[in-house]
């Protein structure tokens, strides 16, 4: 801890840049930030782009990881630089080092295109075909359907597991996790009609049986979320299309009735 | 040039409801500007709930204001109504709401939330499946509906989804920069496209603004870097008066330092405020509502608290809020984002130790004035239609909290602004279809207006300035915090008025250090700060104007509210260069019989 | 889907012939010789069980290898040609290595 | 390049499967000659019991036995669900194949050095 009167500790903030307009390649500059116990990265790169270098680029908007603007690639990993404290991503040589998402196009600096992420988002058909007659009031579901959504709602489409998947690497066709955990929340809510449909959608060769489990999206999710998991469970429910459909249209049917407590 | 039957600015709640509605009423052509990512829109950061009165959970009897609730049984006598909502509105906005829109709004809340229910929003349910809801501040009645503490989030994702199956075109990080208003009718906008830095002229037959709040005018805020307030000072720009604009809401529980939300879940599931000897000074605040009192009277007190030298932290500008009561369970279960912020940000966890707060700039309820169908009612000589005969800018409407209905007055209540963005996100939708179906044309632009903001760019790329825009930005924040800010008074405010005036003189000079056209978000920044700097010096004339204390607006040498004088919505236009707003105003739609001002006691 | 069935299913089969193959086969690690090999490999049921074997490892491979081709996405217009050259080597393999098997024959 | 144990296993995975299928093919061939007579064999197999073979035989066995485990560490993943336990289940298919590899490997060591 520095305390009063002592000399500020400083930080070396490498970040790579990269215009393709006038760089043949990307490279990296230094800049040198004080550390203080409450600054993010973000605050760092905020400091740098108003203090020191103006063309300094990236994206960010909340500043809480809410927003998913600001997943890059720091020290070797894809995080969210505005939840991440500095002091936590300093190397034994006291650097840190900022750059763009692997293996995704980059616009300039630190922002990357995401644009297929964004494809193969909308491939999926993310929005819920809700039942035509719908009643007066809400649907009812019980707490244990609504948790079991949970932990592919809180999805941020930061695109951090995207882009560090070896499969992604390779192979942009493949839908990828995030887009697969937003089927598994459409295909398991029990209001969606077409959870059949889906599954012979996402159940072919560039959908869940393009991963190769190599768990990189769960390390990645700085929402502490599991991509994995949701494709294995679409993998086994893609092999069991008329049962599901079946259960499916069961819970349908009582949609509208309150659900016995047990 | 770009052309597009309808031209929506803002992917929010807002934004994104009237795209959706207008593409399922059948408007073909519709295009959506966002600056960041439509699902980046703030909207996604509000965490407690959005308001209705579903009447599906009630305090259990005898537990008083604080304790457990549990599900209203089937067939027994509603708890709560829209008209206790409406009442509560009302009494939140210290009656400067106009009780026409309230009831409207909140009327149709019920049916907003199925809606969003039927769409696919996951919400938090009670034990017979039916939508759980929470108390929160201000409300009478338990009628926060909420996705644990991720509700915006949920809702937009949701909206967002649908609206992509209508075919509406996106424009993701495309920055309006300008509004083509000629003859009081609306004609397009000017947007760069950031990615390329190119500067396009956009024609529409309607233009609808959802572009959001504008917090960052304040050091300490709640709000994204996003929010500066464009949608707001480029109507202004363009000849369209504001509303009621000296209205900013502080919100009383915002991270310590930070600024960042922890949600006012937090008090509605039963957390306390403390100060440094340990003491629930609420109790000498707001002895009945305690910690769920509204939101300007907690922040005041707060700030007193600090004031008087019972802060916490270095600087003494903090206060606690105190949730280990609640045990570990409930705060994993209902507050797991706010746990999480909490470690990532100040390193504690509220299961074990009271988190340091203070209170935030958060939400602002003043804006560009509509009718309750997003119609700005405003022309562009500055005149403000109080009635449905006089000529309103055609085709051009507002919605969100960049609009003023005015639903929250001269204070909102939290959840009510979701709500809000949806219902007359929703309402805007419609006429817009309406108008679009009954005849609108394409109207031309004289002269190139993507030209005249080339230059404006090109300004600051090659100008001789020296001023800094940080520098600038960071004086203003700095300003509107000390002299603007919870506490006003008339020499604090003049002195404010001038110094943003001067700070307008500077910023002419302004350079930006990124000379590139690609992605340059350093432009940006300086059309976002010269946008602050707009809408600052609007805030600030208004309150030096309204000598009263009403609401969000607290003025110490006015400590009193004035209905005789200012039960009235504030209005201000553009004046000559040199000159600062021109103010007027406009009287605030009350019913007499159901809802006279009263004293605002919590 | 097939394909990554395939690959699964037969790889929980390859799990129990692996095994037994290690055991028999490669275990005790002592000189292999022609008649050790035939004298086992003469009896019905080992035939059978080698045959099986080859079968689930000739699957496995083939659809791993075929899937390690499709992630390159240069291949990936090519999956029909892949799954007929897959097919063709596993007839052709399968073919040999069954004739092989089958062609133990006790020692006289 | 995105390192983390998954993306190890992921390599590794794929080095030994595609070696294995060299493997196999070349294995098949060798088997194959009894089709020729006992002559040939013996004489193929004898190409393949010289004492560099014996080492290479070590690297197939530590290529099946780190294959096989790292598989069954997918089925459980697949078939019970545990993505939590992805890193403790790397490590223990690591370990055991090692493990294995030594075991088996001494034996085929000291049986190329007795000749
Ligand atoms: C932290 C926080 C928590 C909150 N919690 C709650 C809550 O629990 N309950 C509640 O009711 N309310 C809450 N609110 C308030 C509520 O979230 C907002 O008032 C509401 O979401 C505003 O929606 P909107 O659609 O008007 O704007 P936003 O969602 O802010 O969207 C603005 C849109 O405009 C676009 N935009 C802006 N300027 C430009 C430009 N120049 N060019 C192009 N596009 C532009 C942006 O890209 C964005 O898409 C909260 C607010 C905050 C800050
Ligand atoms: C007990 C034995 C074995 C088990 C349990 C097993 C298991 C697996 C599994 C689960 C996969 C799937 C990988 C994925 O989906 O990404 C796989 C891939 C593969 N296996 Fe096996 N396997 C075994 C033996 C073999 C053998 C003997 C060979 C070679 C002949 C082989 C060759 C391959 C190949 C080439 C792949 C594809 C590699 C990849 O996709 O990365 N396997 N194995
Ligand atoms: S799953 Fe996690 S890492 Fe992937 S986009 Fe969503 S929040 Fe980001
Ligand atoms: S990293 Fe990729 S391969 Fe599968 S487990 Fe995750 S999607
Ligand atoms: S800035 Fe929004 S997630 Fe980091």
């Amino acid at each position: 801890m520095t305390t009063n009167g002592s000399r500020p500790r400083m930080v070396t903030v490498r970040v790579q840049r990269f215009n393709p307009d006038v760089d043949e390649k990307p490279y990296f500059d230094e800049f040198q930030v004080e550390l203080t116990p409450a600054k993010t990265i973000l605050d760092a790169l905020h400091e740098i782009k108003t203090a020191q270098d103006g063309s300094v680029t990236y994206r960010r908007s909340c500043r809480h990881a809410i927003c998913g603007s600001c997943a890059m690639y720091v020290n070797g990993k894809n995080i969210l630089v505005c939840n991440t404290p500095l002091r936590d991503k300093i190397d034994e040589e006291g650097t840190v080092t900022i750059r763009p998402l692997p293996y995704l196009p980059i616009i300039k600096d630190l922002v990357v295109d995401r644009s297929s992420f964004w494809e193969q988002y909308e491939r999926v058909k993310p929005w819920l075909i809700p039942s035509a007659d719908v009643p007066e009031k809400e649907f009812r579901m019980s707490s244990e359907e609504v948790a079991a959504l949970n932990k592919a709602e809180t999805c941020i489409m930061c695109g951090a597991c995207y882009s560090a998947c070896q499969v992604i690497a390779m192979n942009k066709r493949y839908v990828g996790p995030h887009a697969l955990l937003k089927a598994f929340l459409r295909v398991l809510d029990p209001r969606d009609m077409a959870p059949s449909e889906r599954l012979a959608d996402v159940g072919d060769q560039d959908g869940v049986f393009r991963c190769h489990t190599i768990f990189n999206c769960i390390d990645a999710c700085p929402k502490d979320l599991d991509p994995t998991k949701a494709i294995e469970t679409l993998r086994k429910l893609a092999q069991k299309r008329q049962a599901f459909e079946a259960a499916r249209r069961d819970r349908q049917r009582m949609l509208n009735e309150p659900i016995a407590s047990s | 040039m770009i052309e597009h039957e309808v031209i929506i600015v803002g992917a929010g709640l807002a934004g994104s409801w009237t795209a959706m509605v207008a593409g399922q009423r059948g408007v073909k052509d519709i295009g959506v500007l966002s600056k960041i990512h439509p699902l980046r829109s703030h909207s996604g950061a509000a965490q407690g709930g959005i308001a209705a009165a579903l009447n599906n959970a009630r305090p259990v009897a005898g537990t008083g204001p604080r304790g457990p609730l549990e599900p209203v049984p089937q067939g027994e006598d509603p708890p709560d109504s829209p008209e206790l909502h409406m009442f509560d509105t009302i009494k939140g906005s210290d009656w400067l709401g106009d009780q026409d829109a309230i009831e409207i709004m909140v009327n149709e809340a019920p049916e907003i939330i199925y809606a969003y229910e039927h769409m696919g929003c996951v919400f938090s349910r009670l034990p017979d499946g039916r939508i759980a809801q929470r108390r929160f501040g201000g409300h009478s009645a338990p009628r926060a509906n909420y996705a644990a503490d991720y509700t915006g989030h949920v809702l937009l994702h949701t909206i967002h989804e649908q609206a992509l199956q209508h075919g509406v075109e996106f424009y993701s990080e495309w920055y309006c920069m300008d509004l083509l208003v000629e003859d009081n009718v609306c004609r397009g906008v000017v947007a760069m496209d950031v990615l390329t830095g190119e500067i396009h002229t956009m024609r529409a037959k309607a233009v609808m603004f959802g572009t959001g709040g504008y917090g960052r005018a304040f050091e300490v805020t709640s709000n994204a870097y996003a929010n500066t307030g464009d949608g707001v000072a480029i109507a202004y720009n363009a000849g369209v008066p504001l509303m009621d604009m000296e209205f900013v809401q502080f919100h009383p529980t915002g991270l310590y330092e930070h600024g960042i939300l922890m949600s006012e879940a937090c008090r509605g599931e039963g957390g306390y405020l403390t100060n440094s000897e340990d003491e629930r000074f609420m109790e000498r605040y707001a002895p009945d509502k305690m910690e769920l009192a509204p939101r300007d009277l907690v922040s005041r007190s707060e700030q007193t608290e600090i004031d008087e030298g019972r802060g916490i932290g270095p600087d003494g500008k903090g206060i606690y809020l105190d949730l280990r009561h609640l045990g570990a369970e409930k705060i994993k279960a209902r507050l797991p984002q706010i746990r999480e912020l909490a470690i990532d940000f100040v390193g504690v966890d509220p299961i074990d130790d009271p988190i340091p707060i203070q209170p935030t700039a958060h939400y602002s309820m003043g804006g560009i004035p509509t009718d309750a169908d997003g119609q700005v009612i405003a022309n562009a000589d500055g005149q403000v239609i109080a009635d449905a005969d006089g000529t309103p800018v055609v085709g051009f409407y507002a919605a969100g909290e960049c609009a003023c209905v005015s639903v929250h007055g001269a204070n909102r209540l939290g959840t009510n602004s979701l709500l809000e963005a949806s219902v007359f996100g929703r309402r805007a939708g419609h006429a817009i279809a309406d108008f679009v179906q009954n005849g609108a044309e394409l109207h031309p632009v004289t002269g190139d207006p993507a030209e005249r903001n080339r230059q404006r760019v090109a300004r600051l790329m090659d100008g001789a300035g020296s001023e800094s825009v940080e520098a600038i930005a960071q004086e203003l924040k700095q300003t509107m915090t000390d002299d603007c800010g919870i506490y006003r008074d008339k020499e604090r405010l003049a002195q404010a008025m001038q110094h943003v005036g001067e700070m307008q003189e500077r910023f002419k000079d302004a350079r930006v250090m990124d000379k590139s056209k690609r992605f340059n978000t350093d432009v940006l920044a300086a059309f976002e700060t010269e946008h602050l700097l707009t809408f600052s010096e609007v805030i600030v004339a208004g309150a030096l104007a309204r000598e009263e204390s009403r609401g969000a607006h607290y003025r110490t040498d006015f400590p009193k509210r004035d209905d005789e004088g200012w039960l009235k919505h504030t209005v201000a236009h553009k004046g000559e260069p040199g000159e600062g707003p021109r103010l007027s105003d406009k009287g605030v739609n009350i019913d007499w019989d159901r809802f006279p001002p009263q004293e605002r006691k919590y | 889907m097939r394909i990554f069935q395939m690959q699964r299913y037969s790889a929980i089969a390859l799990l129990v012939f692996l095994t037994i193959h290690m055991i028999v086969v490669h275990y005790p690690p002592f000189h292999v010789d022609f008649t050790r090999i035939i004298e086992r490999m003469g009896q019905p049921l080992w035939k059978a069980i080698d045959i099986a074997f080859l079968f689930f490892v000739l699957m496995h491979a083939l659809t791993g290898t075929y899937a390690v081709i499709i992630d390159w996405e240069r291949f990936y217009a090519y999956r029909r040609e892949l799954v007929g050259a897959a097919a063709l080597i596993f007839i052709l393999a399968f073919v040999y290595g069954a004739r092989t098997i089958w062609a133990f024959q006790p020692p006289a | 390049m995105y390192k983390s144990t998954g993306f190890i296993s992921f390599v590794l995975r794929r080095l030994t499967g595609v070696a294995l299928v060299i493997y196999l093919f070349l294995h098949m061939w060798v088997i194959g000659s009894v089709n020729s007579g006992s002559e040939a064999f013996d004489a193929r197999l004898a190409l393949v019991q010289t004492p560099i073979f014996k080492l290479a035989e070590i690297a197939l066995l530590a290529a099946v036995v780190y294959h096989a485990f790292d598989g069954i560490r997918l089925l459980i993943v697949h078939y019970v669900g545990v993505t939590e336990y992805r890193k403790s289940l790397f490590y223990a298919a690591f370990a055991v194949a090692a493990l294995l590899t030594i075991a088996g490997g001494i034996p085929i060591l000291l049986f190329a050095f007795q000749g």
